[in-house]
């Protein structure tokens, strides 16, 4: 049908057809609080930047959270202050609100969105699946001193990513990013040999195991604290290393999990296969 | 509030077992698949057991933060059946699945088999709006590979497509959830539920748009249901089955919730907030769904991508149903959803066996009656089903909608009129392949020989239609109460997650 | 200053991707959409918030633009010009 | 007013690779350069997301030594909610884009061509 | 009470199990004769007004389901099974390809239509029975024609029934029941302050039957599914199920009833008035679209829907004469129709084939099949003494006495022209020269001759003593509270100005026919030659293009006619449906390039629509 329409037409109608919705976009923006912009005291975010869930959650059982119009009182929530290093025994203990969001308070989600990498990078297996194809000898090997180079850029770059997931709660960071930087030093060793591969078995039962300890960690908060992915370590003082209880073993596993799977897909992006 | 939080290994259990998967598909390939199957039966069983031992409507807390302050999943009637589908369909398919898929890597086939029937529970179970994104894009990327899996490239360009029509309709989803948190400054549905005459009219409107939009993709409505025909006639047939019989209802599932639940008011007949009524745009968008789907199906001279395109008319069906607004409406939108996932997802099967001995033309059906009657049976159970034929289950569902539309009268009578049309034109195109089967005499005469993994789900699939049909009572009980979680939300659906919401 | 710094951001961002539109070779425009990445996570870390700034910076302008090369070198051994 | 402006710069930034993306998506047939649009409307998304959450002045939502979150029981932090959820949607993006990749090396090899208007098949 | 259940579940148990044993062929009809005779014995047992209830939990309501015995009902079920079982008994030895499990659904249907009490288990039964049958016929020839009869017909059925589907919501919206009993009185109750608003409703339910009967403009399935469906179940097709329809517009005939006191045409409500230029306009096109046929199944088909069009005439009147004449022309028709049809079975699985004009002088091989054919005809074409005739005449005084001169006129002459085909298909297929590819066909079997002997009997018996029907029929047209006629002995005929004496006709003919006997017996005898022994005066047939079925004399027999009527057949109604569907179909192959497999269109479509919404979302804000 619009295989032969001009270039030009289609051209003009796109830009008329995105034009349109961006222009929806603002009108609907110019109905948005002030600034455009949410205020925080209004939101449920209120209660996670405050630590103060448990407080929230006794006046909703006692029906005094909400107003008969249904309007939520969060200002009313009694505050117990935060101070950096000295609060001890939070109902959650990351310096980090994000990632005491990601992890702790909406941690479900996390399950589900390490589920949607374990799945992209299954179906990037699934999609290219494969013989190994023989390689045709590049005319230039990379050079002895890009070979060493490229293991030395690869143990610090590890160390790097370890750090930034097991600081998860502390620093910005965590498991994601932190998995990613060291599935780009994987990538760099690509470069350092050709024909290079990782050894795909162990990639997969790192996969396989950090995946089901997540679940694990969640399933053993069933059964120790009545609800999944519930906290069952006790949470420290802000600000420590070790505080914050179960977060940072789940960043453990998610930046071992998301390591492993990102650099599983890049080996079999970069690896020829043919069928078989 | 009643709570069992033990219910979260309804979708925790699947996660565990798609993780380990890998594993096991070291010891054997065929284990990967067996590791599905017990899988699928503990979801199956499990559901089972929350509907006959009427354990819903609960709720599950995830780490203990209650909502609307942490997720959770609401486990009330409609999720309950809708589990009920979809794991057993799976489970079935899943069976299936030991015979059909043998080529390539089938341990990550098993693997994002198992998470697509996971997924779409944890979709249909969430109460939280953010987390249905999450969901939606578990059932979207594993459904994108496994479309891409078989060893036709086709099935390559048809995931391709699914992919990008559907990376558009999450983003717009995504638009439309973050336009309402800066409205309410809550992602709980059951918040968002109660409180969202407290919003912008104008910006509710944009946001209900983009919410609909985006998930009508997954409904299969029409201006955003491109993605059907290629890719359900490019995935091998068990994967169709699966998008068709499992993934279909997940986006009619979330759909409906947003529209009736969040949107919805109170009430006998539901309508909606926003200055645009979300339920007439349902109703435009299904009605033309019906009309653009059957009438396409009607010209395919493919069997396959006939059922791909009977599949999006009968996903109009449900939504137009669903958008009378009534509980009876509502009723039959479910209970049409059922009839309708259990014989197109059967359809798909039967057409793997027979394609497995030759083409998916139409013509190539000739005869079946002779190749093997057991499929010649069962494709006309279904088809009749679909066609809403008494003492098969799709009559007790069509009957109702019927009843529904009349009951609310107005231009649902005209719609009614187009709608009644189009199945006519569907009784067309099914009769005449149920004609060529029987009254042809096949051009070669060899015999299909059906195996015992096929036949099991296929066999199933059949005797449940058939027990439908003429003990409608399996259903419409709960599909009645379910309706009325949808059309009464506050009784329904808000006070069973948050008991305190009207406050003091 | 910031703003100044920031609005300097948006217009590299919105070049970007105007660079993506119209480069005429496919490499360019992938690198480009780094590019883009690259700005958004900077834009990030205005917005305060490093989490989101880091994640981006690594995923979506590093790994996403990595993998998206191995592909792009990919389709090109067949010897076909990138384009169509 | 100029706090009040710089929101605005930044929705209309984010708007703009949103408008970007969706046009390299409509007029372009190669797939990759379709991956690449979809792309930059995800990059659009997450700044859209990222930008409703953060007033002018607000500070990161970390607690350091010296960054403090709650002043006179008002948060002055940046949402952290919408900054989570954004985590989330660049991981999806990710996976989707590689995925997406991966069918479209698969789909070159297999039909030798990029171009969507090509990669169709006659009913068998 | 039980025994109403067992006319239900006796004929589905002797479904499933013929449908069990299907493969062992004389087991199966045993199976399905037995059934049959089963049925009629529980029949034998009921009597007007049992009744049997159930209700239905049915979403929180309660339905009431029920059957109920009425005069009318318990008529139509025996004429159905008595029916059945005579062509089940034929089907014995006969070649006539039926599946007798479909057979026997469809006779549990058609009693449960029978039956039902509300429109609930009326429509249940009244699908049921449309399937059963749409089955049967697709499992009929096994050719792309039988494949595309049933089509066709399943097409307009299924049309038909979602007309009736609206039909019943709207009227059980209305009253909030779905009791037939209910529904027809409250439309009474409104009929003389909304008569179009009853006049819509009805009309949706008149679809329904008027497809089932055949009725014109409905009529066009007819030979399509009465030629290609399996031999053996035409009979039971045109015979039986026709008179659903029948039944169907009995049920709200009676609201006509209120209308009595409104000036109407000729004394008539126009809705009577309507129905009647229906039934004798079908009845005109059935018999001018018979000449035409040299198809024998096709020919009858036509008689059957023509006949069907002179019932529907009279029992439009609703006058006791007139619902007299109806009925009592249904049961003549289910008699001769079934006579013929189980002649023109036996013939065709005799010769093998269809056409006409390849038969002939076939009164040699089977004499008494011959001579049961005669008295079908004879019977359909309204000749005394035989069944027939009586209905015919009264059907005639019934109109006349309403002055509906045209109508009248109209079947004056469908009757004289079914006359003209009855008689053609008589002399192609039995008179004549005999072909000698006939040579070893031979009479059909024992069981087929007793069938048709006790035809032949009960249309002797039937035209001479028509007070043995006339009676019960006579208590419906009380139940529907209209004046029976008198009656005066089972001998008399009682029409509107006149009355008959059938036994003083019956020995008027014995003599003409005994007088003819002698004339016929004195005469010169005549040569017989075979079909090919022509004058052709030295020149030799080949020469002008003669092929062999040329030398049967009835080869184009009503050639001049056919060339006067060509014109008017032009107007074809079946023109207007093929074109329908034809334009169903071109809209479906361009709607279907909206699909063209390409990404980008298709996010154009997503990303319109969605600009589409906005707009629209903006203008409405």
């Amino acid at each position: 049908m619009m295989n032969d329409t001009p270039e030009m037409v289609k051209k003009v109608f796109a830009i008329f057809v995105v034009g349109i919705l961006i222009v929806g976009f603002f009108m609907a923006f110019t109905q948005m609080p002030k600034a455009n912009a949410v205020n925080v005291n209004n939101t449920v975010s209120r209660f996670y930047v405050m630590k103060d869930v448990d407080q929230a959650t006794e006046m909703l059982d006692k029906g005094t959270y909400f107003n008969k119009d249904m309007v939520p009182l969060r200002n009313d929530v009694p505050y117990t202050p935060i101070t950096f290093g000295k609060s001890a025994n939070l109902e959650d203990g990351a310096a980090n609100v994000v990632t005491s969001i990601v992890v702790d308070y909406r941690g479900f989600d996390t399950l589900g969105e390490v589920t949607v990498l374990f799945l992209a990078a299954s179906g990037v297996m699934l999609v290219l699946h494969g013989q190994k194809r023989k390689i045709p000898k590049k005319r230039t090997e990379p050079s002895e001193i890009m070979y060493v180079g490229t293991r030395i850029a690869f143990a610090v770059i590890l160390l790097f990513g370890i750090y930034v997931f097991i600081h998860g709660h502390l620093t910005p960071g965590g498991g994601f990013p932190g998995g990613a930087i060291i599935a780009s030093g994987i990538l760099g060793l690509f470069l350092g040999k050709q024909g290079y591969s990782p050894n795909k078995s162990g990639l997969t039962i790192f996969e396989s195991l950090s995946g089901m300890a997540y679940v694990v960690i969640g399933i053993i908060g069933l059964i120790g604290e009545k609800s999944f992915l519930a906290n069952f370590l006790p949470t420290g003082t802000i600000g420590d290393l070790f505080s914050a209880g179960f977060i940072a073993l789940i960043y453990i596993a998610i930046g071992m999990k998301v390591g492993s799977e990102l650099s599983a897909v890049t080996n079999a992006m970069i690896i020829d296969t043919e069928d078989d | 509030m009643k709570t069992y939080n033990f219910a979260a290994l309804l979708v925790g259990v699947p996660l565990l077992m798609a993780f380990s998967i890998p594993l096991f598909g070291f010891i054997s390939k065929q284990l990967a698949k067996w590791i599905t199957v017990l899988t699928l039966t503990f979801e199956f069983l499990f559901s089972l057991y929350i509907l006959l031992w009427h354990v819903y409507p609960f709720n599950v807390i995830m780490g203990n933060w209650v909502p609307p302050f942490g997720e959770n999943l609401y486990i009330g009637s409609l999720a309950t059946i809708l589990i009920v589908v979809i794991s057993f369909v799976g489970l079935m398919i899943s069976i299936y699945n030991l015979w059909s898929a043998k080529y390539g890597d089938v341990v990550h086939f098993a693997l994002l088999f198992l998470m697509f029937v996971g997924g779409s529970i944890g979709l249909i179970s969430t109460g939280d709006i953010f987390n249905v994104f999450i969901f939606m894009e578990i059932t979207g990327i594993s459904s994108y590979a496994l479309a891409a899996y078989g060893p036709e490239r086709r099935a390559l360009g048809g995931a391709f497509k699914y992919l990008v029509i559907s990376s558009i309709g999450s983003t717009l989803y995504l638009f439309g959830v973050l336009l309402i948190y800066t409205q309410l400054g809550t992602l709980n549905i059951a918040e968002i539920a109660a409180r969202i005459s407290q919003t912008t009219p104008g910006l509710l409107t944009f946001a209900g748009i983009l919410l609909v939009a985006g998930l009508a993709v997954e409904a299969e409505l029409f201006p955003f249901n491109g993605w059907v025909p290629d890719t359900y006639t490019g995935a091998i047939n068990p994967v169709s089955a699966t998008l068709s019989g499992i993934g279909s209802v997940g986006g009619v599932y979330v759909l409906i919730r947003i529209v009736m639940t969040v949107f919805g008011k109170n009430g006998n007949f539901v309508s909606t907030y926003g200055n645009l009524d979300l339920m007439t745009l349902i109703a435009i968008l299904g009605t033309a769904t019906v009309v653009i789907g059957e009438l396409s199906a009607l010209v395919q001279t493919n069997i396959k991508k006939m059922l791909a395109y009977s599949s999006m008319a009968q996903m109009g069906l449900v939504a137009m149903a669903f958008s009378i607004g009534s509980r009876l409406g509502a009723y039959a939108g479910i209970f049409q959803l059922i009839n309708h996932s259990i014989a197109k997802a059967m359809l798909f099967l039967i057409l793997g066996v027979i394609v497995s001995f030759g083409g998916e033309r139409v013509e190539d059906m000739k005869g079946l009656w002779y190749k093997s009657p057991f499929l010649a049976v069962t494709f006309t159970i279904g088809a009749l089903s679909l066609l809403g034929l008494p003492l098969f289950g799709g009559f007790w569902s069509k009957f109702a909608l019927v009843d529904a539309s009349f009951q609310r009268g107005g231009w649902y009578d005209f719609i009614m009129a187009i709608v009644l049309f189009a199945s006519v034109v569907e009784a067309f195109y099914y009769l005449k392949v149920v004609g060529y089967i029987f009254t042809s005499k096949p051009a070669v005469s060899e015999k299909i020989k059906v195996e015992i993994s096929p036949a099991i789900p296929i066999a199933a699939f059949a005797i449940l239609i058939i027990a439908i049909g003429i003990f409608p009572q399996i259903v419409s009980g709960i599909s009645y109460s379910a309706a009325h979680e949808l059309t009464d939300k506050m009784s329904g659906y808000v006070l069973n997650v948050i008991p305190t919401i009207v406050g003091h | 200053m910031i703003t100044l710094f920031s609005t300097l951001l948006v217009i590299l961002i919105i070049a970007g991707g105007f660079v993506a539109i119209f480069s005429k070779k496919l490499l360019s425009s992938v690198i480009s959409m780094g590019l883009v990445s690259l700005g958004v996570s900077g834009l990030f870390f205005f917005l305060q918030a490093p989490d989101v700034a880091i994640t981006e910076a690594a995923i979506g302008a590093g790994l996403s633009t990595a993998i998206f090369i191995i592909a792009i070198k990919k389709v090109q051994k067949g010897g076909t010009s990138d384009d169509e | 007013m100029i706090d009040f402006l710089q929101n605005w710069i930044y929705l209309t930034g984010a708007m703009a690779l949103v408008g970007i993306g969706l046009y390299i998506v409509l007029t372009n047939t190669n797939i990759l350069r379709i991956i690449v649009g979809l792309n930059i409307v995800d990059s659009g998304t997450n700044l859209f997301i990222v930008t409703i959450a953060w007033h002018p002045k607000s500070v990161m939502p970390i607690y350091t030594a010296t960054n403090n979150l709650v002043v006179d029981g008002h948060v002055v932090a940046a949402d952290p909610l919408p900054q989570s959820l954004v985590l989330t949607a660049i991981v999806i993006g990710l996976g989707t884009t590689a995925l997406a990749l991966a069918i479209a090396v698969k789909i070159y090899q297999k039909y030798g061509t990029l171009d969507v208007r090509k990669i169709k098949e006659e009913d068998k | 009470m039980s025994s109403l259940l067992a006319l239900l579940l006796v004929p589905v148990t002797g479904s499933i199990v013929a449908a069990i044993i299907q493969r062992y062929r004389l087991a199966e009809r045993l199976v399905s004769f037995s059934t049959f005779v089963v049925t009629l014995l529980f029949l034998i047992d009921i009597r007007v007004g049992d009744a049997f209830t159930w209700s239905l939990g049915f979403l929180g309501k309660n339905i009431e389901m029920g059957l109920q015995i009425t005069p009318l009902s318990i008529f139509m079920l025996y004429m159905t099974i008595a029916f059945g079982v005579l062509l089940t008994f034929f089907d014995l030895t006969e070649r006539s390809k039926m599946k007798s499990f479909l057979l026997l659904l469809t006779l549990a249907a058609s009693n449960w239509i029978f039956m039902a009490t509300d429109f609930l288990s009326f429509f249940f039964a009244w699908e049921l029975m449309g399937w059963a049958s749409i089955l049967a016929i697709f499992g009929g020839r096994r050719t792309a024609e039988s494949r595309h009869g049933a089509l066709y017909y399943a097409m307009m059925s299924i049309g038909g029934s979602y007309s009736m589907l609206i039909g019943i919501f709207l009227l059980s919206n209305l009253t909030g029941s779905f009791s037939i009993q209910q529904n027809v009185s409250y439309l009474v109750s409104i009929m003389t302050v909304h008569p179009w608003w009853v006049l819509g409703i009805v009309s949706m339910f008149f679809v329904a039957f008027m497809v089932k009967s055949g009725i014109f403009p409905f009529h066009t399935w007819v030979p399509y599914t009465y030629g290609e469906s399996p031999d053996g179940f035409v009979p039971y097709l045109s015979s039986v199920m026709s008179k659903y329809g029948i039944y169907g517009f009995l049920i709200f005939l009676p609201l006509t009833l209120s209308l009595r006191n409104v000036p109407g045409v000729l004394g008539l409500p126009w809705p009577n008035y309507t129905l009647v230029w229906f039934g004798s306009i079908t009845a005109v096109v059935g018999s001018v679209l018979a000449f035409m046929q040299d198809d024998v199944k096709k020919l009858f088909a036509y008689s059957s829907f023509s006949n069907l069009g002179f019932i529907l005439a009279a029992i439009a009147l609703f006058t006791p004469i007139g619902l007299t004449a109806g009925l009592f022309h249904a049961f003549n028709h289910l008699l001769f129709n079934g006579a013929i049809f189980i002649t023109v079975v036996a013939v065709i699985s005799k010769v093998g084939i269809t056409r006409m004009s390849e038969m002939g002088g076939l009164w040699q091989k089977m004499p008494l099949t011959f001579l049961t054919f005669f008295v079908g005809i004879a019977s359909a074409a309204g000749i005394p003494p035989f069944a027939g005739f009586g209905s015919k005449w009264m059907i005639f005084q019934a109109m006349i006495s309403h002055g509906l001169i045209f109508a009248t006129v109209l079947l004056f002459f469908a009757s004289i022209a079914s006359f003209l085909y009855l008689m053609r298909a008589f002399h192609a297929i039995f008179l004549g020269q005999l072909s000698h590819k006939y040579d070893n066909v031979k009479e059909i079997s024992a069981i087929g001759k007793i069938t048709e002997v006790f035809l032949i009997g009960a249309l002797i018996f039937f035209g001479i003593f028509p007070g043995f029907i006339l009676d019960p029929i006579n208590s419906i047209v009380g139940s529907f509270g209209l004046k029976p006629l008198p009656t005066s002995g089972y001998e008399y005929i009682n029409g509107f100005f006149s009355s008959v004496n059938m036994v003083s006709i019956f020995i008027v003919v014995i003599v003409a026919f005994i007088f003819g006997f002698l004339l016929f017996a004195v005469s010169a005898k005549h040569k017989k030659v075979p079909q090919e022994d022509n004058y052709t005066a030295g020149q030799i047939p080949k020469d002008w293009n003669l092929t062999p079925e040329m030398y049967q004399f009835s080869y184009d027999f009503y050639e001049p006619m056919d060339k006067e009527i060509a014109p008017f057949l032009k107007i074809k109604i079946d023109g207007f449906f093929k074109g329908f569907g034809d334009s169903v179909e071109y809209l479906g192959s361009s709607i279907k390039e909206i699909f063209t497999g390409n990404v980008q269109i298709y996010t154009y479509l997503a990303i319109g629509g969605l600009v589409i919404f906005v707009i629209a979302g903006w203008i409405v804000w």
